[in-house]
């Protein structure tokens, strides 16, 4: 079934019974050319283009839970491409133009809201930072515009410029970073897998996965053995315990991020602002409310869920650069867990495996990463080659020392990124 | 309508509030849904997405109706619940989400849309033509979003943040929750009582129980007054517990001022608790539920729990012509307790065929309401039965779908609540949050005789894991009804049956989406947004939940649930943050000589938390650059005083000290000569750069280390780790001396002659030569001197205790301006270090090695120190990389710019061309030119060579020499002379 | 979330600073080899369960101490001076 | 000739009462970082007592009096503040001046405990936290010493630098359990 305004119409005059699943439930198959392990933003989008680019779909998705049930569905829905260094720079500026064309693509609405993301500044030192990056992204082919005091002001009117801790001195715009409808991500790819013949399968949980002599030939699940010619990594969360089942240690250490919503409000924050001195960024949803994060929890954890310090420190950024905020009330906050890396960059590659492949590592930036994720990845799946905006997010790279990107300089320590 | 004695209000005490600009009496003790029932206002809100007319449909903060504004400027508060909004006199509350009015909201056209607005309309539509989405669609989206709005001004109130300890925290104070209080108190146990509510009682005053032969709220007084006699005992109202964390924290709002408009100076309008606590009991108590069925959102309609509570705490009923539909017991009690008061009960309608007769109203037994009709308020409904249907005149509906027990907080770790199929309701797992006990009805338990019970029980085990002994308490007497319930949630049939009110979600949004495959209770959840509204779905959950269940033919427990997370009832912003407004955000650093840095008009600028003067203007200069030009000139020529005591200074003493050095720094200290520093480079174990700086050794066990401002706290994290993670071994101590001293540079040709005039003796340099160090007398005071240099002068950074800093840098001042010197500050001191090559953290940024920066041979091969292994890695060596250089404008454009970045003179300013970027520019006086500091790769094997600057974002594209990053004195002659 | 400190008890996490496991305690030879040393400073076995894990008392005493503690659960099974493990 | 005039770090900025609660500065006399050399525990605590009366404070504890008194500071670290140190001590443990390095400040009065509530993340009960008890942690965004001196007293301790900032929160704090009444 095509969406549209008109079949909106149609079914609304018709006493919308003729709505129709949007994807199957399939059985899993004996067999598959390739499985992904992992139904979630990553897992999906790597599905969709393997068929829709690569023309394979001879394939299944395997969910231990639900279709986006992982960090696609508990973020804080910001889309940018606003990197400073090699290998990063070129994947998220690739992953942009994805999210560009997505809703025509997919036929599904996720709201991409190209609002504009302002990063703010509050010294001369950041604001070179700042430039440094700014530069970077237009040598790329993106758009940043430094703007001073004054400009700022003008945009962000709001902002306390009058006795913040850290006074501000600008901010680096990016009028192509924004937000979309998390959710609808996950269902509008899942949507299309399932369209081009990918068997989606819910409430699947691999439990290991078979190798011989050095090469993959299918998965143990809790709903039977599948073999496969190749077998994807895509556990984003999960990564560590998923690679153990293939005898792989990981750079990777799981932290919980927290987020928080607020009631729903009438529009007061037309932009996503990030203050990082305060380690505080927002945003308002298309649906009212103040949509905001911090810090991770620090702590190594699998409980998706945080506690009381890192949720005064957000809220106390908030109150110091947007007192307005102040009466607005958290109606629900909640954590995701991310795969902290040692450079705070990704890593998509093949393994030691023959068949195995490895998309991990998306630190807390993994949301806007899910079509340039699954569009290079699968082009690494299908062809054996890295996909010339993928080259540099190797696994070996730590090993080696050759081409660590790290964005925030803080080095090996996990959750400094 | 207010019923004659009935409630728990002052009657004496008259209290004028305004809603909507109208004027209304109220009682002393009203929220404003009591009081504007009272006055016959059922119109109280509309919905978020068709803008329904709503009225109340709870007593209790779950309320998803009656959201309504409070308060004017920057004191406005949005979407506060009617429901537990206290009158006050002068209280003006208005309606929110409606244009023009309430009663006429042209929003209201949505309604008729509804055919086209179903669950998930918006993934399937909006998407054509392409640029309409940011243009057009979402605009009109974004502005129907919310329902209350900000003031946009900066909030006027004050909050505040505070800690709380006890050995056993309550929450709820109702018969549960007082009895858990009473016997943990009455054992010794510190206990802290926390409820949501202005008056602690909880159903006990909504209901005309009796417990120990006196009416409930009799009773209930009683045990607060004994509990508010011990000093072991804190009782919070309007105290929310909103969520259950790690080790026994608790977070809780309490409501200070909002049911006043009272603000003493000072005075907290809210405060935000974190409890910690031994052990807890959750006595929250539970909720009621709706029932589906056509139109059931009408004004008017209400859960008949909320009837019973208008009536018995408030002395009101919500309508003269009552009608009751249900599927419990209650709605009996519901019509008892109505008929006493004296309002007329048109009939009652039990789902249930067996449901017991009455000889005082009418019951309608196996009966469902399955229609209602009224514009504004609810006018009549009509009542499906075997025989047919019927239309029966009401101006209130009191329904109930059961109880769900408040099981939030157990939810809050993890914790998945069980269905228990007698009570049809999900009950919580027990030790789902660990120390917690669950008592009364949140644990299914709904008669006052098991509330009490269970209250004395969770009260004995947490009693028993405290190791204290739990008094003897007898059990008062109570009434102990079973509850029987018939499954109720949607009545079938046509129309729109409302299930999550505020966010318009109907039992054919949830079957739509089971169509469309969201079979996954998350996924209807988030498809619909069933659960998302200001209540967090506890009104309507647990009936989607079986809506959902049925249309996929499943049962409710196999179904699962969504998860509860905190906060229990939203928390403002405010108070979760307090404290953090303006200077409260971080501490503030001032060194001793800032006030006469701003006494002078230095701008100051932040710097790790600490404030340093940008620069010293002078009368006559009217640009920053000015004055950094003199102040450069001043220390290349004359003197400049500056003050360092920011630097991190790191006292660092015993045995080992030297062989410690060795081993966090890449090069040797072990050798160092006492009375001589030395300048040290330390690395991550990554092998990257952490910091730098000068260490001198004043003893043969005592050394004084230097760090970055910015990396004093990180260095020392890293000392202490080193020393007790690695080499517990070695006999060393760290302290931090950064405060202690107050440290000033003296640099130029004529520090030495400042400060041969201060000190006690006369240096030279054979005594003090470069990197000498040691004790002096200043004045004086006991001091100490280092000869060291940031700007490649000659030049002495001088300490005193700090309670003398203010006056050494008044006499500094002075002394240098006699000389021809004077203050530098922040920006002229970047230029000296420009001029030398010297980096900071703009060059050590965390991404580059020693390698990078030219000090490669800074790692010394003769031992093994943190980083050095990680700093040989293949990758970090070789060809390619970008290493530290000079940079010299050569072409037309001399202008540079930190943060552009380098290329080929010939190749196009795009990414894949990138060889390097700028880290630090200044403007040199001396060298008459502007000068970078940056890194290409392989810069240092390119002296000579010409490459372009490029800064897109300011239109800058320079030609620059690639030179030695020391650009001026290059043998460092004057650093010696 | 609270953390017991062995000098101080059990005080509240914002108290403490996280560093990560406490394989960050067994430092390898210089000439270890590549393998040792990416085990060190990169890998990580990163388990969903109990874990050991190094944490600094950086609002409090100073120490830095080692706590096992189930990264699913958060309970906290105890906790050791650092100094004590390689002592 | 010039001369150095002394300023103490709250200088201009207290006493302050609010409410029952006074906020004053501490004149402690002279404060030293006191850490012993391996193995010297026992010789240092000896020391102390031999020349100054006091024992080595144990873990959370102070010892001595007022103006003369040991405050546990960390492991294996505590600040003889008051009298200088003994030269006898030196033998036994890295000693290291801090007169001039922190802000030391006493709060007391009836609220003092409900005022440091609101900062300190610290079981502060009487029964738990008695007189002669101290502990390290945070006033709100600080790292401090918090040590019972009184019934109803504290002293409190911060970096030099952040007096300001210590006054600043403290007041907030004091202003707002004042307004309770």
């Amino acid at each position: 079934m095509r969406f549209s305004g008109f079949r909106v119409l149609k079914e609304g005059l018709t006493g919308n019974k003729g709505w129709t699943p949007h994807w199957r439930d399939p059985e899993p198959k004996s067999e598959y050319d390739i499985v992904i392990i992992g139904g979630g933003g990553h897992g999906l989008s790597t599905a969709y283009y393997l068929a829709k680019e690569h023309g394979l779909t001879n394939i299944a998705v395997l969910e231990k839970g639900y279709i986006g049930g992982g960090n696609i569905g508990r973020n804080t829905t910001i889309v940018r491409a606003n990197y400073f260094l090699q290998g990063n720079s070129e994947f998220y500026s690739h992953s942009l133009k994805l999210w560009e064309g997505l809703e025509e693509d997919l036929n599904y609405n996720v709201m991409h809201s190209q609002r504009g993301i302002i990063n703010l500044f509050h010294s001369d030192g950041q604001r070179d930072a700042a430039a440094r990056r700014g530069n970077m992204m237009i040598s790329q082919g993106d758009d940043a515009i430094l703007l001073g005091r004054d400009e700022l002001r003008e945009m962000l009117p709001y902002l306390n410029y009058d006795d913040l801790r850290f006074p501000l001195y600008g901010g680096l715009y990016h009028p192509r970073g924004g937000t979309a409808r998390h959710d609808a991500v996950a269902w509008g790819y899942a949507r299309g897998a399932d369209q081009r013949g990918v068997d989606l399968i819910q409430n699947c949980e691999v439990t290991g996965i078979d190798i011989e002599n050095g090469v993959v030939r299918g998965v143990q699940t809790s709903r039977g053995a599948i073999r496969a010619k190749k077998v994807a990594m895509v556990v984003a969360g999960r990564s560590g315990q998923v690679a153990a089942m293939a005898g792989m240690r990981l750079p990777i250490e799981s932290h919980v991020l927290q987020a928080f919503v607020t009631e729903g409000l009438k529009p007061c924050i037309d932009h996503v602002v990030t203050f990082g001195m305060g380690h505080f960024y927002i945003s308002q949803s298309d649906k009212g409310g103040l949509v905001f994060g911090g810090d991770l929890d620090f702590y190594a954890s699998y409980a998706a869920r945080g506690n009381l310090p890192t949720v005064e420190s957000v809220m106390e950024a908030g109150m110091a650069l947007m007192p307005m905020i102040g009466k607005a009330r958290v109606l629900r906050s909640w954590g995701g867990i991310m795969d902290m890396t040692p450079d705070g960059s990704p890593i998509i590659d093949k393994t030691g495996v023959e068949g195995l492949y490895l998309n991990c590592g998306w630190n807390y930036g993994g949301f806007k990463a899910v079509p340039g994720s699954g569009n290079v990845f699968a082009h690494l799946i299908a062809t054996g080659r890295y996909h010339e905006n993928a080259t540099g997010l190797r696994l070996d790279r730590f090993r080696t020392g050759r081409g660590i990107i790290d964005e925030e300089g803080k080095g090996s320590q996990h959750n400094l990124h | 309508m207010r019923v004659a004695g009935k409630g728990l209000i002052d009657r004496t005490e008259t209290v004028p509030f305004v809603f909507d600009g109208v004027s209304y009496n109220g009682f002393r003790g009203d929220t404003l849904a009591s009081a504007l029932l009272a006055n016959d206002v059922r119109l109280m809100g509309r919905s978020f997405k068709y803008h329904r007319p709503r009225g109340v449909l709870t007593a209790g903060s779950e309320e998803p109706n009656a959201l309504v504004t409070v308060g004017e400027g920057g004191a406005q508060e949005p979407n506060m619940r009617a429901t537990m909004q206290e009158i006050y006199p002068g209280l003006a509350a208005r309606s929110q989400n409606r244009w023009p009015s309430l009663g006429f909201d042209l929003m209201g056209i949505n309604d008729l849309g509804a055919p086209f607005l179903g669950a998930g309309f918006y993934y399937k539509t909006f998407m054509w033509p392409k640029a309409f989405w940011e243009k057009v669609y979402e605009p009109i989206i974004r502005r129907a979003a919310g329902l209350g709005g900000l003031s946009g001004q900066d909030n006027t109130d004050k909050y505040e943040s505070a800690y709380a300890f006890c050995d056993l925290l309550v929450i709820g104070a109702g018969p549960a929750g007082l009895m858990a209080a009473l016997v943990a108190a009455r054992a010794g146990a510190d206990v802290i009582l926390a409820d949501e509510n202005a008056r602690m009682g909880g159903r006990l005053l909504a209901e005309t129980y009796e417990v120990d032969g006196k009416p409930g709220h009799v009773w209930a007084d009683e045990v607060l007054a004994e509990l508010r006699g011990m000093d072991n005992v804190r009782l919070m109202t309007r105290t929310t517990v909103a969520g259950a964390y790690d080790q026994g924290t608790y977070a809780a709002l309490e409501r200070v001022l909002h049911h006043t408009d009272r603000r003493p100076n000072g005075a907290p309008l809210e405060t935000y608790w974190r409890i910690v606590a031994k052990r807890s009991v959750l006595a929250a108590g539970a909720l009621e539920r709706p029932v589906a069925f056509r139109d059931n959102d009408r004004p008017g309609i209400m859960t008949a729990g909320a009837v019973r509570t208008y009536l018995n705490r408030w002395g009101v009923s919500p309508g003269r012509n009552v009608t009751i539909f249900g599927n419990t017991d209650d709605i009996h009690r519901t019509a008892r307790d109505l008929l006493e008061a004296g309002v007329h009960v048109a009939a009652v309608i039990d789902s249930r065929h067996d449901a017991p007769l009455s000889d005082d109203y009418q019951v309608l037994r196996g009966a469902q309401v399955c229609g209602s009709a009224g514009r504004k308020g609810l006018e009549s409904i009509t009542v499906r039965r075997a025989s047919g249907e019927e239309k029966i005149h009401t101006d209130c509906l009191a329904m109930t779908g059961g109880w769900n027990p408040s099981v939030h907080l157990t939810c809050h770790m993890n914790g998945r609540p069980t269905w228990q199929r007698d009570i049809a309701a999900f009950v919580p797992r027990p030790d789902a949050v660990p120390g917690m006990e669950t008592a009364g009805a949140c644990n299914g338990s709904f008669s006052t005789d098991a509330c009490l019970r269970e209250g004395i029980a969770a009260a004995e085990a947490a009693l028993d894991d405290l190791g204290m002994k739990a008094p003897k308490t007898t059990v008062p007497q109570a009434e102990d009804t079973p509850y029987e319930i018939a499954q109720l949630w949607a009545v079938p049939g046509k129309g729109r049956a409302w299930l999550d009110f505020q966010n318009d979600v109907t039992v054919k949004d949830v079957k739509q989406a089971a169509t469309e495959n969201f079979r996954s209770v998350e996924h209807m959840k988030r498809y619909t947004t069933q659960g998302m509204a200001t209540d967090q779905g506890k009104n309507s959950n647990v009936a989607a939940l079986a809506v959902l269940a049925d249309a996929t033919g499943r049962g409710i427990s196999e179904t699962g649930t969504t998860t509860f997370r905190p906060p229990y009832s939203p928390m403002a912003i405010a108070a979760l943050g307090a404290g953090a407004e303006g200077a409260g955000f971080k501490p503030q650093r001032f060194t001793t000589s800032h006030k006469a840095a701003v006494a002078r008009n230095a701008p100051m600028v932040e710097a790790g938390l600490w404030y340093r003067p940008s620069y010293f203007p002078q009368a006559g200069e009217t640009t920053w650059r000015q004055s950094c030009d003199r102040e450069v000139n001043m220390v290349r020529q004359a003197v400049g005083i500056c003050d360092v005591s920011p630097l991190g200074k790191i006292d660092i003493q015993g045995p080992d000290a030297g062989a410690f050095l060795d081993f966090v720094y890449t090069n040797m200290f072990s050798t160092l000569k006492v009375g001589r520093a030395r300048y040290g480079l330390m690395l991550r174990e990554d092998g990257f750069v952490m910091d730098d700086g000068t260490t001198a050794r004043l003893g043969e066990t005592h050394y004084v280390m230097t760090t970055t401002t910015a990396g004093a706290g990180d260095v020392m994290k890293h000392l202490e780790f080193v020393h007790q993670g690695l080499r517990p071994d070695l006999d060393v101590s760290f302290t931090s001396v950064t405060e202690q001293w107050a440290q000033f540079a003296v640099a130029g040709p004529k520090s030495r002659e400042l400060l041969n005039d201060l000190l006690d003796m006369q240096l030279d340099d054979e005594s003090w030569p470069f990197m000498a160090c040691g004790p002096v007398s200043v004045l004086g005071v006991a001091g100490r001197l280092f000869r060291i240099s940031f700007s490649g002068e000659h030049a002495y950074e001088i300490a005193v205790p700090a309670r003398y800093g203010a006056s050494l840098y008044d006499i500094l001042t002075k002394r240098a301006e006699v000389l021809g010197g004077g203050l530098y500050g922040m920006e002229a001191l970047g230029v000296l270090r420009i001029e030398k090559g010297f980096i900071t953290h703009s060059e050590i940024h965390g991404r580059t090695t020693a390698y990078d920066i030219g000090m490669g041979r800074m790692v010394s091969q003769k031992k093994d120190c943190i980083g050095k292994t990680m700093s040989q890695r293949e990758g970090l060596e070789e060809p390619g990389r970008e290493r530290l250089v000079g940079l010299k404008p050569i072409g037309e454009s001399k202008q540079l710019l930190a943060g552009a970045h380098l290329y080929k003179e010939e190749a196009e300013p795009v990414r894949t061309n990138d060889q390097g970027y700028l880290t630090s520019v200044g403007y040199s006086p001396t060298l008459e030119t502007m000068l970078g500091l940056g890194f290409l790769a392989d810069g240092p094997d390119r002296y000579g060579e010409v490459v372009k600057m490029v800064d897109h974002l300011r239109g800058v594209t320079t030609l620059c020499e690639v030179v030695n990053p020391v650009f001026f004195d290059p043998d460092g002659g004057r650093v010696r002379g | 979330m609270r953390i017991t400190c062995p000098h101080c008890g059990e005080r509240d996490r914002r108290e403490f600073y996280y560093r990560g496991a406490a394989v960050d305690l067994d430092r390898p030879a210089p000439d270890a080899g590549a393998e040792a040393w990416d085990n060190f400073v990169y890998l990580r076995e990163n388990p969903a369960g109990v874990t050991r894990e190094l944490w600094y008392h950086e609002g409090g005493c100073g120490a830095w101490i080692v706590v096992t503690r189930n990264t699913v659960t958060h309970e906290i099974q105890g906790s050791q001076l650092a100094s004590e493990v390689n002592a | 000739m010039d001369n150095l005039i002394a300023k103490s770090p709250c200088d201009g900025l207290l006493p302050l009462t609010v409410g029952t609660v006074t906020l004053s500065e501490e004149d402690a006399g002279e404060v030293h970082s006191l850490a012993p050399f391996k193995g010297q525990d026992k010789a240092l605590s000896e020391a102390m007592k031999t020349a100054h009366g006091m024992a080595f404070p144990a873990a959370n504890r102070a010892t001595g009096k007022a103006g003369a008194r040991a405050v546990w500071f960390g492991p294996a670290q505590a600040m003889l503040m008051g009298p200088a140190p003994d030269a006898a001590l030196a033998d036994h443990a890295a000693i290291v001046d801090q007169s001039d390095a922190w802000a030391i400040v006493r709060l007391e009065g009836d609220a003092a405990e409900a005022v440091l509530a609101r900062l300190v993340p610290l079981d502060l009960r009487v029964a738990q936290f008695k007189r002669g008890h101290t502990a390290r942690s945070l006033l709100f965004h600080m790292t401090a010493s918090i040590t019972r001196v009184g019934e109803n007293a504290f002293q409190i301790m911060v970096f030099r630098s952040m007096a300001e900032s210590l006054v600043h929160d403290l007041k907030r704090a004091m202003e707002g359990v004042a307004a309770r009444g």
